[in-house]
């Protein structure tokens, strides 16, 4: 499907929708009237009976504080007393959303959008809160949600008013968004002069003018180098601003890309608000409003009711790192940016004895000079997908599930930084890999609860992330970012392997998307595409293989490329035994013979399978970059030089040796294991048939098990074990005199305790108590990483919002000297030490328990 | 309308036997009410040792009752760890994989941590010699106690069950 | 006086304006409303009669186009028949922007605007072009009448609207905008349900955003890393939008001096409104429009009969350069951004018999991955600003004066990109270097007709611009731009020397400020500032010398300073046998022991007043940078580092041995010249009087002059004259053949001409023709320049406007392969061979000479 | 209003010896109309030769008629040398500072430009030896032919006079 192509459908769908408008809307102009009216002849607000927005949000907020029930809905009248109206009607929602994503997608210019469905749509209440979500990527729903609410909070409806056939957008990371990438429209939809509902849709933009080409640059210390940032009033009657299309083109390397891609939106939130619209003729407004209120509180109660039904109480905690390297990078934007960053997460959930979530990132480290950095509406954003994805996979997905949950996210740290200077382009690198460990704790509680299908080992880490751009094959400006990192190894289940490059987390339905369709976009064409041996972890169920892409470049010029994923650090690990999933290289290589070799009809890569057999090498001359970095900024590529596009697996399950030898065998037949490495870590022997057999060959039978040999082998492993590993007592006493003498830690690890440590007097104390070290012990840092943490602990904040809601209080309410409002019960101090199992959670939210 | 499933379904759930089909059915279908019920019972029998379990805490380990007021972690091999509320991994074998020559037995090359950032410390069972966990962490990081759960309020609240002791198995 | 002293002041200012809107001024109501029933009832536009803007922009060019007069005013009938009142009327016009002016910059922030005056106000037509200016920096007139043109042109009447009340904002230097860091406010001013004017202010800001901290940041190789942009509707009812103060705040590093910055603008702009209205109170409508067309008409034919009083017609030819040098600089946000750059102008200037102006600059070369291309907006509104204290250099300055000019920018070059790519953040480097040749060329003009005392050799490189930011003294968020710069050697006159250290051409009114004022908002104490000595070119009339402060950095954290000035060039040449200005070199210590040495109360440096003399080095240990570079990207400083803010000099006038002795001990004296150079340079035989007496001691006496050994000295110097110098047909044998050898040319210098050949036929002829060198005759380059060139014109264009009207049109017009529309005449041709001197005029332009 | 300047006015401005008051008065008061043919006359006094001045073309250097149709440019010590329009620098001698020691007799260390990216460019008089244009140029840059006075289109059409000839001189 050609840009140009898209072009012209886009306009019969998109053109359509403005010209309907006109002709067959008259609705919009009486809207309008009947606004003015309320507004100038009145005195009165556009929300419900002549209330502001804001005083109506207010309220929503009081009653749901003095209830604990969402607005106050104690009664779900409607359901109660209607249900099958309540289920027609939240169906009917639900339907059409999913039907405007589905029809808006084909506007979509990008393989992005319109192959891996990077977009979403959602229907919230007046306040924003989200009523009922389409399909697709709906991290994005709570991040509407968050954007809303910042514009009521903020006065847009004093100016730049909100009223009938106005359009806003966002897309700025500290109003409500993960990062700049992701451009939400909004509409607002009303009914005879009230403000019923709002309609908005994101889309994951191919360029957003970031320092460097691809939407998610990862070369900027800032947000000044994090492309463009918006939140306004972008249209009236539907029609968007002229000064508005003239604006954002100049903002993007890709701006037809970035046009169609606000077609497809626009077209998305009119039919939302068509759909609404029918539904109140249907059944009338009162019925509609009862049914978005009552579908919050009942989401809200789904959630605790799935909580209580398939979790345990209790605490659950774990921790993740991952890591970001900048550490002699080129064309940082800042001198003080060369630096190496480690992402620290510890996780505690608390679920409450109503079945309510309480989650704190209590003890994360500072946020740095990286586009890595976390807002709290990303990470709530985030985490509220993963629970959709997991506790309530199902249709009633909606902002009631975050009305279940408290998060706590410590003020300038990485997961919530309050300081808009900081930059957010790919927060996804330390977010999926900081709520890795939510994955176990529900895992934990499903083991527990009996619900072992439920249980997964964890997510890829979801990279590389191949992005670039320059002149491309057409001589024009052109960005490109591979959305192949759609589709990675998933982690093990308890009782099946994790599907091989199968969706990452945040896109359920992503895939790797077709060859062709890339090469489309992008002038990168495919050498090789394979199954990434060894990337899985090992287990008794195994993490779900990675894939690898061998590109190459084609007519260009000043092209661009970088590498984007973690490399010196695993951030899942494994459950039960099983291994975390491989880390990631890179591998490129430049000058190249390659065109030589086309010509001369020579071999060249198509593949670096086993990174150790030489294979590549054998087969390219050129200045080859082999490194177990995860990250490069953005470095020249010129046509024939070769590019690894490597794709994560997951994490594996239980103990290798408990599995099944011939599931090995056909792992190396399916070129998930190299042979050699089904002995190391399965303890399976097995044997080539021929000189000729090839592992990863998709042929069965080219090896053959040993098993008497295996049998040997595992015996003799488990031996081994005995005799190597030691008393937890033994190395406890050896780690802590390490620890008293800095012996072997190298100042990147240590600079990271110090930043825990200085952000958080809880996670001291828990470091120092485990240890049982002095009361007054730190870590001895180099002057350039004191210097590191002086500059960021220095900066203070900058905070985006000026006022905060009872919602947005918690933003605030973690990494307090004095006791935070968050147990913190990873010191000796146990669940029990508490007055009692409820003292872990919060007094506001105890009571709730009426369903 | 069924709320649980038949015992055999459960029983081939614990023996990771279930055909896929069954197993998307179960995923995309109801949550049995009696499920932790069932589970507790099937794994119950297939222990070798009579102390009642509690909960199923982990692959291999539980929380048994030692009496009606000492409730302990247990691997399925017989050891026992510690009690319920303190961390196993203090009380397990640990290996720890931290050079480029031990990782790569389980990686190829380039594609494991970094020493010097990462390392793997698999926690053994001193009974069996399983390996029950394998942490990938920052050196010098203290061991995670990874699960505490409520068990008053499970039982008392969420089911309603009084919590097993040695008498009443 | 502290920015929080300020905030109060102005709030009372800025808010009063705004109460009393409300309060007593019923009619931007009552124009709402009038406007409302002409959009909505009569379908009529905002312009005269009920033409929409559009058209009625449209019809002033068609009258203008078709009569060769400003709208068509072929006669000046309100100045011809009531001169006194049309006087009146503008000088109270006049008055009235000059006070806003002055009562507005009370409310500033900044020293930047408060204490240099970096602001300005214009009136213009409804179509956008200036009736009458303030005193400021009015370079930004022209700009901002692009910005009103563009928005006309992009329909931004049809939306977002243009209503009475509304506030409208531009920085974009491809709308009309020299760089970024100037931001407009712009508000039309209506009258009976038409726009009458446009009120516009401007105030250079000290932070928008880019990637580097500091108002025009020199490490961003494009418009993504140049900082906001902005273009839009920015406020209704003369209220900012809650959503605009909610959006901006985040795109600068000092949002508060912007908060200021903008309420000066909305004073000031409101205060025109009310002038106007009160002008149309007492004249009437008619007579003010009346006025609004004929003052630019007038200031049209101003401009013609004082070029026709004053200058010769004919050509006039001269060449600039300067470098910006990158090669090597770190933290540049692109790999192929590591290169150095030459700009190469040529300045081409026809005086036609009409007495207007075309100024070409074909031959100019490629724009490069630097802050420092040009719009057509910047070239125009710098050139006119230059005129306008030149040539008419009194309170009738308007967009007449553009109207009897045209320019002629080669489309591709660095002088006019027409790609929004291009990064403009300090586009005066390049500017202002490229206009040198034009105040060479009105001397020369000045010359011949008499008018001596016109006569100026150029200006001073502005430079340098000291620039950083980081964590300052408060803990706050800061970025610096010490507009010292404003104040640099001005060059030599005809009957004067250049005055030292005075106003930078840019700004009349700008001196050094206060040091006292600039550490109250930058961390970097002064240690030392005083005049520079042999900064100024030597000349029988020196140029006027620069000065330089040296600062340290006292209380901050993560602190950047940057450097930005010409280095391996001069940019400016002397005129009439005066020598060029010194160039720009940088000076640095790190790492220092100032802090023992005002411990230990030892001496310290407080000057480089002769780099040669290692004082500098005596008094300071430490790492010492001294570069002859004059850029530096931003690189971290700590306190007690050193920067050296080394303020350039003024070009000389006339053969150096014309000078009076007495003179050359005057500037030993003054500090201008240290002694050795008095001999060097000026043949002048100077002793010191005894062992302590010190050059710049400003006392008179420390040297005396030698009269004998000075008559002989000069007498050598011309018997070494004679003998040294050669037949310049001798040294073009010599350098014909070096260019066919490309002997000791350097890849840069060869990269700028080949550059400079693939931009310009007529300039390839030019060059290929002066050293008679074959048709085919290339230079050959390095791979590296190779491909730098190859990646600068495969870039292509990306335009910003997407409707050029006639005005404009020139944009385009220059550069192709035959003829364009500019005669060329640097080849051998000569004006004799073109069919007749009027030959060398646009045929358009030809017939306007009534007056 | 007057609109000429009195004699020695123009005397004192050619001569560079008129005190700031005045030279400010001038710049900033009215520009008066005869200006040209005053100062041509106090220059055609002040040269030793007597070919007509036609224009002052810089210092030191003018346009004078040899004949009603040749125009050539000429210095004030009497040399001269080219037709009005042809560029005088091809017939100067010249004298070019491209190494740091030459720029160092003119500027202080790290104060000059580079000589691998600009040299300065020294044209003399061959007759009086005297400095009358300093280029700084690129190096391998042509000759810039600085200014092309269109003669006829200023006497006939602006002044409104006969261009000068020996014969009308």
């Amino acid at each position: 499907m050609s840009s140009e192509h898209d072009a012209s459908e886009t306009q019969s769908v998109g053109e359509q929708a403005a010209e309907d408008e006109d002709v067959t809307y008259p609705r919009m102009r009486r809207e309008q009237e009947l606004v003015e009216e309320k507004l100038e002849d009145l005195g009165e607000g556009i929300g419900w009976n002549g209330k502001t927005l804001k005083t109506q949000m207010e309220g929503v907020e009081e009653r749901t504080d003095s209830t604990d029930h969402y607005d106050g809905q104690e009664e779900l009248e409607l359901k109660s007393e209607n249900p099958i109206e309540y289920e027609q009607m939240f169906s009917q929602l639900r339907g059409d959303l999913v039907t405007a994503r589905e029809t808006s997608k084909e506007v979509a210019a990008t393989p992005i959008v319109e192959q891996e469905g990077e977009l979403c749509y959602g229907l919230f209440t007046p306040e924003g809160d989200s009523i009922a979500v389409s399909t697709g990527i709906i991290v994005h729903i709570h991040t509407m949600s968050e954007a809303i609410k910042y514009m009521i909070n903020h006065d847009f409806e004093e100016s730049p008013g909100i009223e009938p056939g106005d359009v806003f957008v966002n897309n700025d990371t500290h109003v409500g968004n993960v990062h700049p990438c992701d451009i939400a429209t909004l509409i607002p939809i009303f009914h005879e002069g009230e403000l019923v509902a709002w309609a908005g849709g994101v889309t994951h933009v191919i360029d957003t003018g970031a320092i460097g080409p691809g939407s998610m640059n990862v070369s900027q210390a800032s947000r000044f180098g994090d492309g463009a940032h918006y939140c306004r009033k972008i249209g009236e009657d539907f029609e968007l601003y002229n000064s508005w299309e003239k604006d954002y083109v100049d903002k993007t390397r890709t701006p037809e890309f970035l046009k169609l891609d606000e077609r497809t939106r626009m077209t998305g939130c009119l039919m939302i608000r068509d759909a609404v619209k029918e539904l109140i003729d249907e059944y009338g407004v009162d019925e509609f409003k009862q049914l978005s209120r009552e579908s919050v509180e009942d989401g809200r109660r789904g959630f605790r009711n799935r909580i209580k039904r398939t979790m345990l109480p209790g605490t659950y905690r774990g921790v993740s790192f991952v890591d970001a390297l900048y550490e002699g990078q080129e064309n940082l934007t800042r001198e003080y940016a060369n630096e190496n960053h480690i992402m620290h997460a510890p996780s505690e959930l608390h679920v409450r004895e109503d079945g309510t979530f309480q989650v704190s990132f209590e003890g994360a480290n500072k946020w740095g000079w990286h586009p890595y950095n976390c807002t709290p509406a990303a990470i709530q954003g985030g985490i509220w997908v993963m629970l959709t994805q997991t506790v309530i996979p199902n249709e009633n997905v909606n902002d009631g599930a975050y009305y279940a949950c408290d998060f706590h996210l410590p003020e300038g740290s990485w997961a919530n930084t309050q300081n808009t200077e900081t930059a957010h382009a790919y927060a996804w690198h330390y977010l999926v890999s900081a709520w890795a460990p939510l994955w176990q704790h529900l895992s934990r509680g499903y083991y527990a609860r009996g619900f072992w299908e439920e249980i997964n080992a964890g997510n890829a880490n979801t990279s590389n992330w191949l992005q670039g751009g320059g002149i491309d094959q057409f001589d024009k400006l052109h960005a490109v970012n591979s959305f192949e990192a759609a589709c990675e190894g998933v982690g093990a289940r308890y009782v099946e392997d994790g599907e091989p490059h199968a969706a990452a987390i945040w896109n359920p339905e992503g895939d790797m998307g077709d060859a062709e369709v890339w090469e489309r976009t992008e002038p990168l064409p495919f050498l090789g595409r394979a199954v990434k041996p060894n990337t899985g972890g090992p287990g008794r169920r195994a993490g779900g293989a990675g894939f690898e892409s061998l590109r190459t470049v084609s007519d260009v010029t000043r092209w661009l490329l970088y590498e984007m994923g973690n490399g010196y650090m695993t951030s899942d690990s494994g459950l039960f035994g099983g291994y975390p999933a491989a880390s990631g290289y890179i591998l490129n290589a430049q000058n190249t013979d390659l065109k030589q070799r086309f010509e001369n009809g020579e071999e060249y890569p198509q593949h670096d399978l086993d990174p150790e057999s030489g294979a590549f090498e054998a087969q390219i001359d050129g200045d080859i970059t082999r490194t177990p970095k995860g990250i490069s900024t953005p470095k020249e590529f010129e046509d024939h030089d070769l590019y690894l596009n490597y794709l994560r697996g997951g994490s594996g399950l239980g103990d290798p040796l408990e599995r099944d030898p011939e599931e090995v065998l056909s792992d190396i037949h399916d070129g998930y294991v190299l042979p050699r490495h089904a002995e190391d870590a399965y303890g399976v022997v097995v044997e080539q048939v021929s000189e000729d057999a090839k592992h990863n060959s998709a042929v069965d039978g080219e090896f053959e098990i040993d098993e008497a040999a295996t049998r040997d082998r595992r015996e003799e492993m488990m031996d081994e074990r005995a005799e190597e590993a030691v008393p937890a007592s033994e190395w406890y006493e050896e780690q802590r005199e390490r620890i008293q003498a800095e012996r072997d830690l190298i100042d990147d690890v240590k600079k990271t305790y110090v930043s825990s440590m200085r952000m958080s007097e809880q996670f001291t104390d828990f470091f120092r108590n485990f240890w049982d070290l002095s009361e007054d012990f730190e870590f001895n840092l180099s002057d350039e990483a004191e210097k590191s943490l002086e500059y960021r602990f220095g900066s203070g904040f900058k905070r985006k919002w000026d006022n905060y809601t009872r919602s947005h209080e918690s933003w605030h309410g973690v990494g307090r000297e004095d006791e935070p409002v968050v147990p913190y019960t990873w010191t000796d101090r146990s669940l029990k030490d508490l007055s009692g199992p409820s003292a872990s959670f919060d007094e506001r939210t105890r009571a709730t328990d009426d369903d | 309308m069924p709320d649980t499933y038949p015992r055999e379904i459960i029983e081939d759930l614990v023996d990771d036997s279930l055909e896929w089909d069954q197993l998307h059915d179960m995923m995309s279908k109801f949550k049995d009410t009696d499920r932790f019920q069932q589970v507790r019972e099937v794994l119950q029998e297939r222990v070798d040792w009579e102390d009642p379990i509690i909960i199923p805490y982990a692959e291999h380990l539980y929380i048994v009752a030692k009496s009606a007021d000492r409730w302990v972690i247990k691997c399925d091999c017989g050891h026992e760890f510690c009690e319920h509320d303190q961390n196993w991994k203090r009380e397990a074998l640990i290996n720890v994989r931290d050079s480029t020559e031990a990782y790569r037995e389980i990686y190829p090359e380039g594609m494991h941590p970094h020493p010097d950032y990462m390392e793997l410390r698999e926690f053994f069972c001193p009974g069996c010699k399983t390996l029950l966990e394998v942490e990938n962490m920052m050196p010098g990081y203290p061991l995670v106690h990874t699960f505490e759960p409520d068990i008053e309020t499970f039982y008392d609240e969420w089911i309603d069950e009084p919590i097993p002791t040695p008498e009443s198995a």
